[in-house]
């Protein structure tokens, strides 16, 4: 649906060049929920302004649904523009509208009816959560109520393509819950494909089916979610795949684990799948002469099975521990050894 | 510069300087004319100052300079007469010189008349004033000393009639007392305006002073209702401070816009608009 | 007291005059608001970098803007007879100063409106295009609400300076207060008309600044 | 060409005028910056809910500004004769209009400066108060820089309406473009004058207003 | 250090009367840090605007100092100010300067000689990892890149505290690890006293000593960080716990395991310090006659000891399933039965 093909943007400044994008490549199916991440400054605001013409590209093409949106005319570009809702990372509400008129405002420009932009308003500050404050203007709500005008206004006009500039990173989990879930049931029942910029990993894992990992302008990784968090590439995904664990890269603390027990191995188990469900911890305890203590580690269902890693400490004669570690990469679990008896 | 729009360029020069000078100038007139002498006289734009550029050079002559300061209004050339920064003007005639020096107190003299703009009244449509309608507008300029004038000459055409007890000099329109075609009077108009009033008002009078008249390419003599004649007070003089009264230099301007050269300038030059007068 | 005070001052003059103050400026300053309004939205639109980026359009905005602000306004009236003329088949009285000040003062509030529309926050302007709105909406629901402090403290100020300029288009008839304390009471020298004018004035302008402020206020929910 | 475009035109007087021009406008305009820059500041902080909150003092201010912008520009002239003689010994010439073409100028400029301010972020404002800063700090390193570009714009908008009052001030000798216009070639009818004239200050304002827009476009970085 | 008794802040508008802080009283020591979470709107950048006054309080006092802030004069204010560093939830940067004169600004406020500015600005700009940003001004940056500005520039005056409102939201894992890590070091170093808005729990977990969760202007629970994550009293509290095994709470997928195996039992562990290091699944395993299944969890060292949740399944007999539920709790782990067999 949308297809992305060589886009770059270079901003200029008196003393630099920056090549904010830098020749990215992609496709994005309809009814997709595809993430961005990348660390700060990597290009992901320019890169999701750049579908919307908001930033003329430097060079290089976008098209929606087979239209090359950087060759269309204004008014083209404009009733496309109606059907692709955009959240922004500062909001970018006016101040000189409450909170239902702010989320009229995509409505009346699209030319809806009265009676249906009071209908539609109502039910999605309902939805967002926002019930007494219609009549408040922006500089009377607090940062989170702030970002959900602005979800609200995104999803007004019913778009076919949502496109979201850290719209959560200001609310707090219990409201960002709620936020994703409507995403999703809205993409489920309408097929809304949403292209969403998160720092935040567990957004990405809960609702998106895609991610691109960006880093100095290139898109350096794409693909499923699970793909990507089993078997991350570079460093940056890496980095950001951690954060699953929120524990795990923490690991002077771990450290100080490791050396207390100088006759243990301390191995590092990465499930994948339906291996998790298997009963692998008591079934080592059961069959070899060895002492199971699980240091650290989250594990977890995903859609496609069991996903996890467990820091263990093995304690035992050295013989048994081969084996012992034989066994699970048997089982069809990924181990490393962190440190030999 | 003090707002000077002279012609010649030995006035030019002396602009410059106009600032430092201006309070050595009254000693300088004292000691009278051993070197050449500077007098400063203050003019309206026309036709004033016209006629005073006119004379520099034959001032220069008789080694005096003159300074001409040129005025938009008919306020600041008495008060600055009597402050010194003039040595004379000229831009008044003489009822309105006799009212100022009452009302104000100035104490100033009258060194002679050079000249007077004889008042007309005009109209585009109306041919004669026989044929004027009821609640026509009559139009005159914003210059208070004109307004008497006008109302004067209306009267001596029998379209109004004024209150016997006021001077027809500081008569206004809240002075007539008889109006029987319900004149409405329209006072507040910039002098040099008047022309464009004739020419867009055509169902009104408009009472024009001549140079105006000219200017707008009207031929007084022809166009004109009813035009005063060289009975008029309505002389424009030369003023200066009661002390000045035997001041050579002026005596000498006075003399010389009196000359033969100046009145043949102003004749030629005015057509009629502007008459010179050597009473 | 009125008397005693103010020998000079006839109570009529003085009520018409400022009728014909209040008449001019009102009337000048809806059609100032109106042809500032298009003119500034004409400058800011047609800027580098904005909506409708156009060199020519806007060289020649700011030609004509510049040039109406430069003419001295009594050559300005002058320029205009033929006009005024046409458009009100009279160049006499109050009425006929109007287009003087209406072209005099829109410029002027032109590029009041420009400087009010250049602090619109770039992001709701952006905000607008993504969801697709004509450059129409844009204007009458973001650039003119948003901006509506600086637009209102704007007119404020040009109809304050208005009131000045009526004093100047005494010289064609018009009449007002700073006309009747030019003739009645400079020329003749009676001050008293002058203190009652510019008393009189002064009111005006203090309930036209009240007002503005005011609504500035009810207004501004930053 | 010249003698034959403007035959009644003095090439040395059009000379002398523009000098005028350009001495009265530019220092009227640097005495405006100051002292409108200076009750800007004050209409704005004392305002309600600002730094300096102060009924008392808004209100004084807001009297004295209002007041200035009121009077008609000749009365103005004939009110500041006693202040005008004692600063300058003089009540004639290009200098002794700089009293009252500041005093005129600098309530109206107040009045875009205080707009000017009202735009800058209150977040800013903040920021700077939550870091200790004194109010003296605030103005100079926060207030001013973030309302430059208001700043500036509302200094070439009033510099060139300086301009338009200098024709004004040809009551009391001040001279100027605009005097030369209404004296020479107006009252005589010499319209050729009033065109050169007209065109002259035609390019001073759009000299101004070229390097007025350079300066808000080098400085605006938002 | 910061004493706050019975603070109270009502805001009015036309239409309501909101209370945004609600009778809060607290004590922050000297050179704690200390967390704020709660949901969005619940007051906390209300709460943190009125500890150096940029609010005025509707009632109550805020001791700093043992003196009261709410009763100084003007002058006082501003000095105390100098020494209270603020990031802002919206950054609120000078547009008008550069990311270095930015930084600088809060001292050239305290009047620090120009060697000095410069020197201190191209450290922080270091530390923050902005360097070669120097000369850009705001509108050149990315969102996170404006928030290390304010971040800097927060620090650059050596504080004696800092107010934190949503320091790292905008941020990447990567960047918010090293801002934390620079305020832990700062903390240490000088003994700063850190107070901070998050809605990131990890944050709270990595950095705070002490936490307060605040609902509709109250506080509703405060104390220890480990206390208020092994005991969650309220409901937003424990929700906000959730966040820190961010798969934990997708009860709805755990159903599905738990309901293909009938026989089985479910039960909930809850590590609370020293316990975590044995070997306690293992033992089981031995112990008793039944298999051990992991089905979700999360565990990790902290600094009191390892703390985490782990739902594991057991397949046994009855009899056997009680005696090691029995075991399991004798060890000092806290159980919960989910699903009986
Ligand atoms: N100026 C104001 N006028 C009226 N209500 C206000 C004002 N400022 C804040 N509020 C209200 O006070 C409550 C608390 O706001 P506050 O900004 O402290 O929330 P918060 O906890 O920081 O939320 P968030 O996490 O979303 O930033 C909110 O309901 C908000 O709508
Ligand atoms: N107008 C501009 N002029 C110059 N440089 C710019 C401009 N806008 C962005 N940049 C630079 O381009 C790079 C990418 O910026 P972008 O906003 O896309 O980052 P981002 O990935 O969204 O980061 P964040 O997560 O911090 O929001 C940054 O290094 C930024 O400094
Ligand atoms: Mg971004
Ligand atoms: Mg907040």
């Amino acid at each position: 649906m949308i297809q992305i093909k060589n886009l770059k943007k270079v901003f200029e400044t008196k003393k630099q060049k920056v090549q904010a994008v830098d020749d990215v490549s992609l496709e994005i199916e309809q009814g997709e929920i595809f993430g961005v991440i990348g660390y700060s400054g990597a290009g992901k605001s320019t890169f999701i302004r750049l579908i919307n013409r908001l930033e003329e590209p430097t060079s290089g093409s976008i098209e929606i649904h087979d239209k090359d949106i950087t060759k269309m005319s204004a008014s083209e570009l404009r009733l496309k523009r109606q059907k692709i809702g955009m959240i922004f990372q500062h909001f970018n509400l006016l101040w000189s509208r409450t909170v239902f008129d702010n989320i009229a405002f995509p409505l009346e420009i699209a030319g809806a009816p009265k009676a249906k932009i009071k209908e539609k308003v109502k039910e999605l500050i309902h939805l967002v959560g926002l019930s007494g404050k219609e009549s408040n203007y922006p500089s009377q709500l607090s940062g989170g109520q702030k970002q959900r005008v602005g979800i609200a206004r995104a999803l007004a006009n019913d778009p076919e393509v949502l496109l979201c500039d850290e719209a959560t990173s200001a609310l707090d989990p219990e409201t960002t819950d709620d936020i994703l879930d409507l995403l999703v049931s809205i993409n489920k029942k309408l097929g809304l494909t949403i292209i969403l910029i998160t720092h935040e990993m567990h957004v990405i894992q809960k609702i998106c089916h895609r991610v691109a990992v960006m880093e100095n302008g290139k898109v350096v990784e794409t693909g499923e979610v699970l793909d990507v968090f089993v078997r991350p590439q570079s460093k940056t995904t890496k980095r950001f795949v951690q954060q699953l664990n929120p524990l795990e890269h923490e690991q002077d603390k771990l450290k100080e684990f490791i050396n207390q027990h100088d006759d243990s191995e301390v191995i590092k188990l990465h499930f994948i799948g339906n291996n998790a469900k298997r009963a692998l911890i008591s079934e080592i305890a059961k069959n070899f002469e060895v002492e199971v203590n699980i240091l650290q580690g989250s594990i977890a269902p995903t859609q496609e099975g069991s996903y996890g890693t467990l820091y263990i400490q093995l304690n035992g004669n050295s013989n048994v521990l081969t084996d012992t570690i034989h066994y699970i990469q048997k089982a069809g679990v990924e181990v490393e050894v962190l440190k030999h008896a | 510069a003090c707002g000077t729009t002279d012609n010649e360029e030995e006035a030019e020069n002396s602009n410059t300087e106009n600032e430092t000078e201006e309070t050595a100038e009254e000693n300088n007139e004292e000691e009278a004319s051993t070197e050449k002498e500077t007098i400063v006289v203050g003019a309206s734009s026309v036709p004033h100052a016209e006629i005073l550029e006119e004379a520099v050079p034959l001032l220069e002559e008789e080694g005096i300079e003159l300074q001409i300061e040129t005025y938009q209004d008919y306020v600041f050339p008495n008060d600055d007469l009597e402050n010194g920064t003039l040595d004379a003007n000229y831009f008044q005639h003489i009822p309105y010189l006799e009212t100022q020096m009452e009302e104000k107190g100035f104490d100033f003299v009258n060194l002679g008349g050079i000249h007077f703009e004889p008042m007309g009244i005009y109209s585009k449509n109306i041919e004669n004033l026989e044929d004027v309608q009821e609640g026509t507008v009559v139009i005159m300029s914003n210059s208070v000393s004109d307004h008497g004038r006008v109302l004067a000459l209306l009267e001596s055409e029998g379209l109004i009639k004024l209150d016997e007890n006021v001077d027809i000099v500081d008569a206004t329109v809240n002075d007539v007392v008889e109006n029987p075609l319900n004149l409405e009077f329209d006072t507040d108009i910039d002098a040099g305006f008047l022309p464009e009033f004739y020419e867009r008002e055509a169902d009104s009078l408009v009472a024009i002073n001549t140079n105006y008249a000219i200017e707008a390419g009207l031929t007084p003599s022809e166009d004109s209702l009813v035009i005063e004649g060289s009975d008029t007070p309505y002389v424009n003089v030369i003023a200066a401070r009661s002390e000045d009264e035997n001041n050579e230099a002026l005596q000498k301007l006075v003399e010389v816009l009196r000359s033969e050269e100046i009145q043949n300038f102003i004749n030629e030059k005015y057509e009629g608009a502007v008459v010179p007068v050597s009473e | 007291m009125l008397k005693e005070w103010f020998p000079n001052v006839i109570p009529e003059d003085l009520w018409i005059a400022t009728q014909e103050t209040l008449y001019m400026t009102s009337i000048a300053v809806i059609g100032t608001l109106i042809l500032g309004i298009i003119l500034g939205l004409l400058l800011f639109l047609t800027d580098r970098g904005n909506l409708w980026e156009n060199r020519v359009i806007y060289g020649i905005t700011a030609i004509v803007v510049n040039v109406f602000r430069a003419i001295p306004f009594i050559i300005l009236i002058l320029l205009l007879f033929p006009f005024t003329d046409f458009l009100l088949g009279t160049i006499r009285g109050w009425k006929a100063a109007l287009p003087a000040l209406i072209i005099g003062a829109a410029p002027f509030y032109a590029r009041l409106v420009e400087i009010g529309l250049k602090e619109v926050d770039k992001g709701v302007i952006e905000a607008a295009k993504s969801m697709g709105a004509r450059t129409h909406t844009i204007i009458m629901k973001v650039l003119l609400p948003e901006s509506m402090p600086a637009l209102i403290s704007g007119i404020t100020v040009t109809a304050i300076a208005l009131i000045g300029y009526t004093a100047m288009a005494g010289v064609i008839g018009a009449g007002g207060l700073g006309n009747l304390a030019y003739l009645q009471g400079f020329q003749r020298r009676d001050f008293d008309v002058v203190l009652a004018c510019t008393i009189l004035i002064i009111i005006i302008v203090f309930i036209l600044q009240v007002i503005g402020d005011l609504l500035t206020k009810a207004i501004d929910k930053r």
